[in-house]
């Protein structure tokens, strides 16, 4: 399949919606709002929007949410979730403390 | 650098078989995990698992924990608890964090079995305090022994759903409804069963339109869904509840396979994106292993199965198990967990929306839409003697057993010294009572079905009574000489009804027999019973008229 | 022609998404091809410094150029917060070694018209209170800042997209051709670009394109690590460094600290398809990070990751119109500190490609300064 | 909200009884179980508000994996009380942002 994607195509107006006031990321607060308008401003990933809003950028690092801003973004690209690759997991899996973190045992 | 032959990330069901498997071949195995208590998910199942005796059906969840921890133990196993797989890096390395230290380990092989994560679902106050995951509930519930809230709205009737409903009843919390966006039960009919005859309303074909309360939840709003999922005006209705409980799906937890670089594949049988695996659970990075939920969706028995390979496949590696050895050990494995993919939620038939029963039934609809099955429904299926409704009275006791869908499980063939109840060798099929003649009435096919949907009906009890014996997993437990309500399948008030018997035992794993008398036209309806609070046989005329029930 | 323009672009990181912007401004369409997504090489992996202290001559004007004239605009300009902050640079030392390597680099920048200078450790920590009396000394630049480097790239991309400017992502380019002497067109797996001029900003994946014209940069990939914090207090605005190297960073506007950290290993961590972070970097970092500052022992890191510089030979980029290939445009070697020149090599890129008269000299970034030893 | 008496599990093996702190009141719970499950027991349901709306929040994973119901432990602000043990005369403050407010 190829992962050419065009970023100019037309997705038509932004046009608001009742709910676009919910939140979806929940750490950092973004609201479906945000990450519709998000795409209509180019952000045709889930990298991109996490980069532009910070959606799965918390505490939690988009644990709770990913799927949901990925069938968020998807639909307003007209494509299906499954095509839209999750953001990359890193280390470390769960918050730590620097002071734990520097504190290494070989 | 400390090295290991297997290293397991999570001590669930998968990895706890996994490192048991290998260890007892004589590899040097630690298992790593975050929390406080090994067991993963087990200990917060207090239900009896399905499956067949290698399974370990009709064994509770977190009974099946303790086994696997002393065999862990007798294995030589190292289970380190509190320590957090941070990473997983180049070279089968990984960071654990433990005692305050980031600590560096290796493992010649390393299994990610770390689970799955609820899904959420989004609607105006799902941030608000008191709607929780599901999951949340059972750990409140099952392992801290705090109640998650009073009264209940569960959204989802999924297995957890239906699962974890039950357990709030029996944590003495008020399940006020079963909501669903779906037309049909999405769980196994027997749990949204065992639920329904308690009272519990389904609402399917309905969504949350809102959780309301301003600093925590104080009542929700739900409303019908139409065929494209939007809310049909004039349908909404307000619940009065103090908790919402999502449980619309799991997604494989599988960052730390992303993380390592395996490659992955999102496939919606599997629950989401999961690494690409062989059949032995190995991913795309040679010697790292994943099994249970991080590899699909499915349920502890198969993981646990999955384990085993996993484990097996890491001893024939380093040389433990000869190539002969492991196929023997690896068919029987496969064989094993094929029987459990055969079932209504098997790799086949998942998502698929069955209108027939593998035998060729037509399934109950009234099941798979309200929860319950109906009277004249439940007369097609094979575990239902047919005399109930005839002219013809048997004299005895015999078993009904109300299995109508296609589960992976037959404890009640084994239960039955008698041979009356006869599932065969898939254990897929439907049970048949074959010779109720036969039926002692001893009751262990009633407490050792997991699904509870096994009863003992006696006719001719006493001049125009039955005796009905139905499993009973509450407090307080009824008393004979009792007198209460006899509840039917939807949870509706039929008639009155006497305790006469309550049999309790340790082969029946804390499943009590409770045999309540009710008026023989109520034999094939009555299968539940409900204790009045503080009133006794007088007082149950007014109960039994708020229920709409018929008094005798 | 479809897939024509007037100038094709290779890389949507930031230099490829300030240089389409600057072009679009210009009224000159381009189309942008890009292999992963924008901004997926360093443009979003790094620390976010917008630093004019302790810059080589060669690059000291461009970045003076930037913080003068670009970034305090830049916001306003592209219609996104790209978090510009420009409260000074405070580069720390903690022994009389670092404050000669300190006062060295001071006296460089500051004979090329910057204002920096060194202070005691006293000083220092009047401007950033939370550092620890470790601190013996520091050079301080007022006019230095940091920004956010995720937001800016998408912040270019965004206003030139606006502009007509044609991304493409998911391209991978394999070839560029020479027409009529002229290099013309760029291969993708997919298909043929074309445009008048072609513009190759792809980090350390310039020089196998490059190669294909037969033009080399001397370069090398290095991995570079660096890590968030979750959200915490207000605690200062500077963008800190040391002249240890061990940490450099900020807090960002969202309250999390953003660092990065080498380990002296950089140049020999095994060869990766993709850059992952290594067991052992955030440690490290994080042990740096403590002996400045012991107050951020209890923050929580939320999140590591690697990205790759082009480390040039010379340490400084290649910025240049490529005599031997008319029509290329080279941007590339940015050595790890590009981001902070980036609208201003941007602004330039525009002008070279154009022909039009350059804002600043930068003769000293050519491509063919590299020579062997005599 | 405690369970006294399980049809399954019976009882809970649970810590002695300990005081700790909440926003300066005197609460008690079990040593050594999650400071969430102590709070819920004890009928507290906010253990924050966020940072940009002001939103109240409470338990939610309550496996340590969601991080809402994070709250200043001990001075220590985004502590995820559903996995952090009680202990006894623990300071637990509601968090508003990313600190818990001056009083």
């Amino acid at each position: 399949m190829s992962k050419v994607v065009e970023r100019s195509q037309d997705l038509g107006p932004c046009i608001p919606q009742n709910d676009d006031d919910l939140i979806i990321c929940r750490c950092e607060e973004i609201t479906k709002g945000e990450i519709r308008q998000a795409v209509h401003d180019g952000m045709y990933n889930l990298t991109e929007v996490k980069r532009y809003l910070r959606t799965g950028m918390g505490l939690c690092q988009g644990q709770t949410c990913s799927r949901l801003v990925r069938s968020i973004v998807a639909k307003e690209l007209g494509i299906s979730p499954a095509e839209l690759e999750l953001t990359s997991a890193r280390s470390p899996a769960r918050p730590i403390e620097m002071q734990t973190y520097s504190n290494e045992v070989w | 650098m400390k090295r290991y032959e297997l290293i397991v990330i999570g001590a669930g069901p998968a990895g706890l078989s996994a490192a048991i498997e290998a260890a007892s071949w004589g590899m040097k195995v630690i298992v790593f995990d975050e929390n406080v208590r090994p067991g993963g998910q087990l200990f917060k199942q207090i239900h009896k698992f399905f499956g067949s005796k290698k399974h370990k059906a009709k064994i509770r969840g977190f009974r099946i924990g303790d086994t696997l921890l002393k065999e862990a133990e007798q294995a030589g196993v190292t289970v380190q608890l509190k320590a957090t797989v941070m990473g997983v890096f180049n070279n089968k390395e990984i960071t654990v964090m433990m005692n305050d230290q980031i600590e560096h380990f290796k493992g010649d092989n390393i299994l990610i079995a770390t689970g799955a994560s609820e899904n959420m679902i989004t609607f105006p106050g799902w941030t608000l305090p008191g709607v929780i995951g599901a999951g949340a509930a059972q750990t409140l519930m099952n392992l801290h022994g705090v109640k998650p809230g009073s009264k209940i709205l569960m959204v989802g009737s999924g297995n957890v759903g239906l699962v974890v409903s039950f357990q709030l009843l029996q944590a003495g919390c008020e399940v006020v409804a079963i909501i669903d966006a779906s037309s049909r039960i999405g769980g196994y009919g027997v749990h949204a069963a065992k639920v329904a005859r308690t009272g519990v309303p389904y609402y399917l074909s309905h969504t949350i339109i809102q959780a309301e309360g301003e600093d925590c939840v104080t009542g929700a709003v739900i409303g019908e869904v139409d065929d494209h999922w939007q809310i049909i005006e004039g349908t909404q209705k307000k619940l009065d509840v103090d908790t919402i409980c999502l449980a619309v799906g799991l997604s494989p937890m599988s960052q730390l396979a992303r993380m390592a670089g395996c490659e992955m594949i999102d496939e919606a049988v599997k629950g989401g994106l999961v690494p690409l695996c062989s059949e032995y659970g190995e991913t795309s990075i040679p010697g790292l292993f994943c099994a249970g939920d991080v590899a699909g969706i499915e349920e502890a028995s198969s993981a646990m199965i999955q384990g085993r390979i996993a484990g097996s496949v890491a001893a024939r590696r380093a040389g433990y198990i000869l190539d002969q050895e492991f196929a023997q050990k690896n068919a029987d494995f496969q064989e094993s967990l094929a029987q459990l993919r055969e079932g209504m939620f098997g790799a086949e038939k998942k998502g698929k929306n069955l209108s027939h029963t593998d035998e060729g039934i037509p399934l109950s609809l009234t099941l798979l839409q309200e929860g319950y099955i109906n009277e004249a429904e439940i007369q097609r299926f094979p575990g239902f003697s047919e005399t109930i409704s005839s002219e013809t009275k048997t004299k005895g006791v015999y078993p009904v057993i109300e299995c109508t869908q296609n589960i992976p499980c037959n404890p009640c063939q084994d239960a039955c010294q008698q041979g009356c109840i006869s599932i065969g060798d898939r254990i897929t099929s439907l049970p048949i009572v074959t010779d109720k003649e036969k039926c002692s009435g001893c009751g262990m096919c009633v407490s050792s079905c997991p699904g509870q949907a096994i009863f003992l009906i006696e006719e001719n009890y006493e001049e125009d009574y039955v005796a009905i014996s139905l499993p009973y997993e509450f407090l307080p437990l009824p008393q004979p000489g009792e007198q209460g309500l006899a509840l039917d399948r939807s949870g509706q008030a039929v008639g009155s009804a006497e305790i006469v018997k309550v049999r309790q035992g340790k082969a029946m794993d804390e499943t009590a027999i409770v045999t309540m008398k009710v008026r023989a036209k109520y034999a094939a309806s009555a299968r539940f019973y409900q204790q009045l609070e503080g009133c006794l046989s007088g007082g149950s005329t007014e109960a039994l008229a708020m229920k709409g029930g018929e008094l005798e | 022609m479809k897939n024509h323009a007037e100038v094709i672009i290779i890389g949507g990181g930031v230099i490829g998404c300030a240089a389409a912007y600057y072009l679009a401004k210009k009224g000159v369409k381009s189309i942008v091809l890009e292999r992963n997504e924008i901004g997926y090489g360093g443009s979003s992996r790094n620390g976010g410094g917008v630093r004019q202290s302790a810059r080589d001559p060669r690059e000291l004007p461009l970045a003076m150029h930037g913080a003068q004239y670009l970034w305090p605009q830049l916001s306003e300009e592209l219609g996104v917060d790209v978090e510009y902050c420009q409260k000074g640079n405070l580069r720390l030392a903690k022994t009389e070694a670092h404050l000669k390597t300190l006062e060295k680099l001071v006296e460089s920048s500051h004979s090329n018209g910057l204002d920096v200078k060194m202070i005691s450790g006293d000083e220092a920590r009047q401007i950033c209170p939370y550092m620890s009396h470790e601190v013996i000394g520091a050079s301080w630049c007022p006019t230095d800042g940091h920004a956010n480097p995720m937001l800016t790239t998408l912040a270019f991309y965004k206003k030139a997209r606006e502009l007509g400017v044609r991304f493409i992502t998911g391209e991978n380019v394999s070839e560029i051709r020479k027409i009529k002497g002229r290099a013309r067109q760029v291969v993708t797996d997919e298909t043929i670009y074309e445009g008048d001029s072609i513009l190759l900003a792809t980090g350390y994946e310039s020089r196998p394109i490059a190669n294909t014209v037969g033009i080399d940069i001397p370069m090398q990939r290095i991995l570079l690590e660096a890590l968030v914090t979750e959200a915490q207090p207000k605690m200062f605005d500077q963008m800190l460094g040391t002249a240890a190297a061990d940490f450099y960073g900020h807090q960002s506007k969202h309250g999390s600290f953003v660092f990065g950290g080498s380990t002296g290993l950089e140049p020999y961590i095994s060869e990766q398809p993709y850059p992952v972070t290594t067991s052992f970097t955030a440690s490290s970092t994080c042990r740096g990070i403590i002996k400045y500052f012991p107050v951020l022992k209890d923050a929580k890191i939320v999140r590591t990751w690697a990205g790759w510089i082009d480390d040039c030979a010379d340490h400084v980029p290649v910025i240049d119109q490529i005599e031997e290939v008319p029509g290329l445009v080279l941007a590339c070697g940015f050595s790890g500190h590009g981001f902070g020149i980036s609208p201003t090599v941007g602004l330039l890129l525009s002008e070279l490609v154009t022909n039009t008269a350059l804002t600043l000299d930068i003769f000293a970034l050519r491509y063919n300064r590299f020579k062997a030893r005599a | 909200m405690r369970i006294k008496e399980h049809p399954i599990l019976h009882t809970f093996p649970k810590g002695v009884t300990v005081p700790f702190f909440f926003d300066g009141k005197t609460l008690e719970g079990c040593e050594g179980e999650p400071i969430a499950a102590a709070l819920r027991a004890a009928g507290v349901m906010v253990h924050r508000h966020t940072s940009r709306f002001g939103q109240p929040r409470g338990i939610f994973c309550a496996i340590g994996r969601c991080t809402d119901c994070v709250m200043v432990v001990d001075g220590k602000p985004n502590v995820r009380t559903c996995i952090t043990p009680l202990r006894a005369g623990m300071q637990v403050q509601t968090q508003y942002g990313v600190s818990a407010k001056e009083v």
